[in-house]
């Protein structure tokens, strides 16, 4: 996983969202150094200037009332400027808009892409592939607690309730990786509930999603054809799902493409075979209080299990 | 024993039989007797540091967490417990219970009175908030620490997201303080309203007196919605309810509409009694009377009414209505005006006057250039487009600690260097102090400006770790420094306190030549605060009226005040306050078996009731002699309607 | 110390009733703040109402008008007696405090008797949904308020019996009945929502 | 201050004998209880009687509050609501709200139950859950027929599977 500074930041918009709430933040910003300095420079001038002579109450009691109605003024002007920002962005485009659903749950991410026909629904986690240039309506639901949904380069946040759905939406202006990460205080691993916004120009995304579509590949080599029995003999498929074979649980992520994703265990790993091992054999170590049980898989049968999951391109 | 009649005339008491009326008993059992303001005034003081120390050891271990990334110091779970311990212990037991001592030792002494008007109630008040901290903190040392968040959002707090008493401490702890906040709020708004000397009309009163009152009303108000919630919460978690369960029709939104409902308004419970500070360390320190008097004094009130309407905006994030936010944007933001117009007047204060920056004025030269920043970040999360995307974050981390600890720790610091040589008749260290301020005001900048700059980049609240790619190792290690100098400027000004009440210089009845009555009783003030109750003939009678005419004729002999009217403080008629008892403790000891009790089996309700009724009878049975003329004759009262 | 403008309280009276007496606007207050509480729990009654269609849930029977009625009547015929107590305290007949307390605690017991079969006949738990969990916390904390009160006249009974009594339990019969006001009123409003409204509704 | 440092440790004396069991929170579960189990005995099958052999088999999690909540967690993930019904109300496999079970209710009989299977359709999960999983639910199973104590049961679930506001209305 590449050094990612400034790929979780609002200071850095990718889309018409945050490019406008971050105009709006530099509006608010300057007003309030404007303010600041004026307040405090007033404050020390009045305590070095030379004091005594006969004292003026009422010319500084006009002075106090100025400020008094300057400080309205500008707090309007605010409040209009924050009002059309809110407004420009509040109703979702209504032509060529691509649905997201996204689930929340201790402490990972569940997207599905339902634009598509049933059987060839597209499930994924923790990472959100999106075109760019093109609108996203997100309709956001938990399973468990409160999370909230938070992408700063490309928008601001919002809440997954149980029972309930919320709609968000936003677009991604050039292509990129950004960075999301739950923003609502959830449990024991809220620290490690992040995703990847990932915004690929139009044909890209198409090919991508093509191959989500198919179920997930064939074991080509005897290793991975030997992992495959493990994991479908063992525990998990408890939880896992790998569409093709009888693997059709939904406790745990969708692994029917894992291998062509860039993360594991909700954006806290980097996607390779070594913290593939760690994360199947303990995840508890890296993840305390996850729901991922550490599993015991005999030395000779882990690496082509591994083997195997690193297949599912 | 009735003095002379020339005597009386003359104002001339017995002070060795007011001493004698009004002496609190002595003893480890006569400490559990006490109820003299000035005593329960200082334990609120004493315990709300205590508890401001432990706030503080939890805010260094989450620092030293956070010093790194991945940082393998403290475990998710135990992290959780503590910043949701550090939450609430500096919101239920050191900022509110703080400022109610502040109220509870200085108003009966700032409206001339002897006591505040419910003694025994005050007590119990003390009791409730001791045994509710004890509590939480019985519980904390024992892993059954609350971790849900200071706001416990449900469903998280829940019974199936929360297992165990966890959150159900936290709740009770909830219940014993805001008892404790709500009868001092009753007792000062009462002994506000009518005991005040003669001649202190409404506007005559002094300005933390204002404040208080303000404060009181609003804990009023506000207290019993969280009073309610947390009881839901734990019914909801014991008995079974359905309040914020989804799947029954309850709504986890309820939760955060009546939580916040008392949270917003808690943040100015917690500020309105500071502003009522600064101005009279303004006005001393630049000694002239406080310009703008009756505009600071609307200004509070203001405060008061619109802390009640901005509840929302800690919920924007929820997804309401777009217009219903836009409302709460112009509300938020309009309770900047009020407080910008009490800054203009302190400021304009100091520029019209001769200031001389003693330290308590160099405390409220700190919280100007701290509070503004604070003030200003709010008004930037006010507006619905950057609060979506600051929210949570240590963006807003930042910023309430800014208007917090800026806008009431500053300001209760300077007043308690301000009013030390008051309660304990010794002045605080100069140098040491000046030391403390420094240190205090650099480290906290130190701390939390970097936050803001967290946040923009992305890093929520509530973490316990995050990933060294992330680029925020290097500003969480400067926080983590900054910290420690934080801690090392508030523990050289509890050292300096410490070594300054037990050896520092003699402070005479007025030290500062401040302006307001409790500083013509000497310092440390006797029990009974006046020898003669002043009458009020202007705004600061100390530098208009330094031998003003006295009340005479109460009666020295047992503990008696003056009752006045609301308006105009005119005497009404006299008032026999109780005096030492046992009760008030008692009463909270079996209230506080009921309440624990009913955290694991909500029986104990019952049983916890019916052991409260004895002391309740014991608190009620008369005392004073009986008058046998009354109930024959009747003319005892029939005189008085 | 001068003389002049010196105030000599020493005729006024020791104490002082109804708005005049600090205890009263203690009573007031601690009624307010019990007054806020019962406000925020209608609230989030109505709250949480207006996410449903059908009110009550169809799932539960609202409560049967009957007893309820004629227990609120119960309760508000008990507000007299009170109010002549209070006024022979203020006469100093001793007799008339003494009988009109009795007959007040009476009707007060009473009235806990019916509730408690009111209860009895609730066709819900608290357990059994949203409507459930509010009818029982909003009529069990006004029976704790009521519970509190007769056992508070009762104490005051008790006193006006054993002792000679002085002026402060004048007052303490005031603000009794004060408190026994507050009662009988806040139970008007909550008895409109908690058996006129659901009837309504159906 | 001496009297308060006694009541604060008398509380927590107090707090200590209902507190400590009630409250672990294991996030990681101890070598041992990953692998399954396969030392307890098929106990004979005594419809509705309890079971007379006794093995000393303790549940780990017994009375534990958060094993207990992890264990309902659970149940609702691996769908065993399908068949004894959300909160185990029982449906076409048996209620678990009863204190004697068909295959017997010590936790030693439920984890065989749950890890071995029996007939008539509750299949094995032994391959497939780590032994501290099958305990949790062992705990949750028997917290249903209150064989756990009250203080480390929740009061209700937060499960929102079972009836939604759309039901209701």
């Amino acid at each position: 996983m590449k050094w990612f500074a400034g790929a979780q930041s609002v200071l850095d918009p990718a889309g018409p969202q945050a490019g406008r709430i971050h105009g709006l933040f530099e509006v608010f910003l300057w007003v309030a150094i404007i303010v600041w300095v004026l307040t405090v420079g007033a404050m020390l001038i009045a305590f070095w200037k030379k004091h005594g002579g006969e004292r003026h109450d009422d010319t500084t009691k006009r002075v106090v009332t100025a400020c008094g109605v300057i400080t309205v003024a500008v707090l309007l002007a605010l409040l209009v400027a924050s009002a059309v920002t809110g407004s420009a962005f509040a109703t979702v485009p209504s032509n060529n808009v691509m649905n997201i659903e996204i689930r929340g749950h201790q402490w990972w991410w569940e997207v599905h892409y339902p634009d598509y026909i049933p059987h060839e629904r597209v499930t994924t986690a923790n990472e959100i592939h999106i075109p760019v240039g093109r609108p996203v309506r997100f309709k956001l639901t938990s399973d468990d607690v409160i999370h909230s949904f938070w992408a700063p380069n490309l928008s601001g946040k919002l809440d997954l309730f149980p029972n309930r759905v919320n709609e968000a939406w936003f677009e991604a202006d050039r292509p990129g990786m950004w960075r999301g990460q739950c923003a609502e205080f959830c449990g024991l691993q809220h620290a490690n509930m992040a995703f990847w916004v990932i915004a690929e120009p139009p044909d890209k995304f198409n090919e991508w999603i093509e191959n989500q579509r198919k179920p997930g590949v064939m074991p080509s080599t005897p290793d991975q054809a030997h992992g495959q029995e493990v994991f479908l003999n063992g525990p998990c498929v408890v939880c896992h799902t790998i569409r093709g074979t009888n693997a059709l649980a939904s406790v745990g992520p969708d692994l029917t493409h894992l291998a062509s994703r860039h993360t594991i265990a909700a954006g806290t790993l980097a996607l390779d075979r070594g913290n593939l091992a760690g994360w199947v054999t303990d995840a508890q170590r890296i993840k305390p209080g996850n729901r991922m049980p550490p599993v015991n898989v005999p030395s000779k049968d882990l690496e082509p299990l591994l083997a195997y999951l690193e297949s599912l391109k | 024993m009735t003095p002379t009649q020339e005597a009386v005339e003359r104002g001339t008491v017995d002070l060795s039989a007011l001493d004698r009326s009004w002496a609190p008993p002595q003893g480890l059992l006569g400490w559990f007797r006490q109820v003299n303001h000035q005593n329960i005034g200082k334990r609120y003081i004493v315990t709300a540091f205590i508890f401001f120390i432990l706030g503080g050891i939890e805010a260094l271990l989450m620092r030293l967490q956070l010093a790194q990334p991945q940082n393998r110091l403290l475990n998710p779970d135990l992290y959780n417990q503590i910043f949701t311990t550090h939450g609430s212990t500096m919101m239920f037991l050191f900022a509110v219970p703080v400022m109610e001592g502040m109220g509870v030792y200085l108003v009966p002494m700032m409206v001339g009175t002897r006591n505040v008007a419910f003694p025994r109630l005050n007590a119990f008040g003390y009791y409730m908030y001791l045994f509710g901290g004890l509590f939480l903190y019985a519980g904390v040392f024992l892993h059954i620490g609350p971790d849900a968040g200071w706001f416990a959002y449900t469903p998280l707090s829940g019974p199936l997201y929360d297992p165990g008493k966890r959150t159900d401490f936290w709740a009770q702890m909830i219940t014993f303080t805001e008892m404790s906040a709500l009868v001092v709020a009753v007792e000062l708004i009462v002994t506000i309203m009518k005991m005040r000397a003669p001649g202190m009309s409404l506007n005559r009163i002094p300005m933390f007196v204002w404040a208080m009152f303000i404060q009181s009303f609003m804990v009023m108000f506000a207290m019993p919605a969280v009073m309610a919630c947390s009881g839901m919460l734990l019914f909801d978690r014991s008995v079974g309810t359905h309040f914020f369960n989804p799947a029954e029709g309850g709504d986890p939104m309820l939760w955060q509409h009546i939580f916040w409902f008392f949270g917003h308004p808690e943040v100015y419970i917690i500020f309105v009694p500071a502003l009522g500070m600064i101005s009279h360390i303004v006005e001393t320190f630049s000694r002239r009377p406080i310009l703008g008097y009756t505009a600071l004094v609307l200004s509070q009130i203001a405060t008061g009414f619109i802390g009640f309407g901005l509840w929302v905006h800690h919920m924007f994030a929820t997804g309401l209505p777009q217009l219903g936010e836009s409302f709460f944007t112009a509300a938020s933001m309009m309770i900047a005006i009020p407080t910008g117009v009490q800054i203009f007047c302190w400021i304009a204060t100091i520029w019209t006057g001769r200031p001389t920056l003693k330290i308590p004025l160099l405390y409220i030269a700190g919280f100007i250039a701290i509070f503004v920043i604070g003030g200003l970040s709010g008004v930037m999360i006010a507006s619905v487009p950057l609060d979506l995307q600051v929210h949570d974050t240590f963006f807003i981390v930042a910023h309430f600690h800014y208007v917090l600890i800026g806008g009431a720790v500053f300001p209760l610091l300077g007043g308690i260097y301000f009013w030390f040589p008051k309660m304990t008749g010794r002045m605080m260290n100069d140098a040491v102090g000046t030391l403390s301020f420094w240190l205090t005001f650099i480290g906290f900048n130190i701390t939390f400006f970097p936050m803001h700059i967290l946040g923009l980049h992305g890093m929520p609240r509530r973490v316990y770790t995050y990933l060294p790619q992330t680029g925020w190792g290097d500003l969480n290690l400067l926080a983590t420094c900054g910290a420690f100098i934080l801690a090392i400027g508030f523990i050289v000004f509890v050292l300096n306190a410490l070594s300054a009440s037990q050896n520092g210089p003699a402070a005479g009845s007025n030290p500062w030549g401040s302006s307001n009555i409790e500083w013509s009783t000497p310092s440390p003030p006797p029990h009974y605060n006046f020898a003669n109750i002043p009458v009020i003939r202007g705004r600061e009678p100390m530098w208009t009226d330094p031998e003003p005419p006295v009340v005479t004729g109460l009666d020295d002999s047992r503990r008696e005040v003056l009752v006045t009217n609301t308006l105009d403080a005119e005497p009404e008629h006299r008032y026999i306050l109780p005096g030492p008892t046992i009760w008030p403790f008692l009463l909270a000891v079996t209230t506080t078996i009921g309440f624990i009790g009913t955290v694991f089996q909500m029986w104990w309700g019952v049983w916890g009731a019916a052991l409260s009724f004895i002391p309740l009878v014991g608190w009620f049975w008369p005392r004073e002699r009986p008058r046998p003329d009354l109930l024959e004759s009747g003319c005892g009262s029939g005189g008085i309607e | 110390m001068t003389a002049e403008g010196n105030i000599n309280v020493a005729p006024l009276p020791t104490i002082g009733f109804g708005s005049r007496a600090p205890l009263w606007w203690g009573q007031v207050y601690m009624m307010c703040i019990e007054g806020t509480i019962f406000v925020i729990l209608v609230a989030s009654y109505f709250f949480v109402r207006i996410g449903f269609t059908h009110w009550p849930p169809p799932s539960v029977i609202p409560p049967a008008l009957g007893l309820p009625t004629f227990n609120i009547l119960l309760l508000l015929a008990s507000v007299i007696p009170m109010y002549l107590a209070g006024e022979a305290a203020l006469k100093g007949e001793r007799g008339k405090v003494i009988v009109n307390m009795m007959l007040n605690i009476v009707m007060a017991l009473g009235f806990l008797f019916i509730r408690l079969i009111e209860f009895n006949r609730f066709s819900f738990k608290w357990t059994t949904d949203i409507y459930g969990s509010f009818v029982w916390i909003i009529v069990g904390l006004h029976t704790m308020h009521a519970i509190a009160d007769t056992v508070q006249s009762m104490v005051v009974l008790l006193i006006v019996l054993l002792k000679r009594v002085d002026e402060k339990q004048l007052l303490g019969i005031k603000i009794d009945g004060l408190y026994w006001y507050f009662v009988v009123g806040t139970w008007v409003p909550l008895y409109l929502l908690v058996y006129v409204y659901p009837n309504l509704q159906k | 201050m001496k009297h308060v440092a006694a009541g604060l440790c008398v509380s927590a004396a107090l707090l200590l004998l209902t507190g400590c069991k009630r409250e672990q929170r294991q996030l990681r579960a101890e070598p041992a209880e990953r692998a399954t189990f396969a030392a307890a005995p098929e106990s004979p099958i005594v419809p509705g009687g309890k079971v007379p052999v006794k093995v000393e088999v303790r549940n780990p999690y017994e009375g534990d509050a958060y094993a207990i909540a992890e264990g309902e967690k659970l149940f609702s993930s691996y769908n065993c609501g399908t068949c004894h019904a959300a909160h185990g109300g029982g449906g076409m496999g048996p209620p678990l709200t009863s204190k004697n079970l068909t295959y017997g209710s010590e936790p030693e009989n439920i984890f065989d139950t749950i890890q071995k299977g029996r007939p008539k359709g509750m299949p094995a999960w032994g391959g497939r859950l780590p032994e501290y999983q099958i305990w949790q639910l062992v705990a949750y199973v028997r917290s249903l027929s209150g064989q756990e104590p009250m203080s480390a049961t929740p009061g209700r679930s937060d499960d929102i599977e079972y009836k939604t506001k759309a039901q209701l209305k």
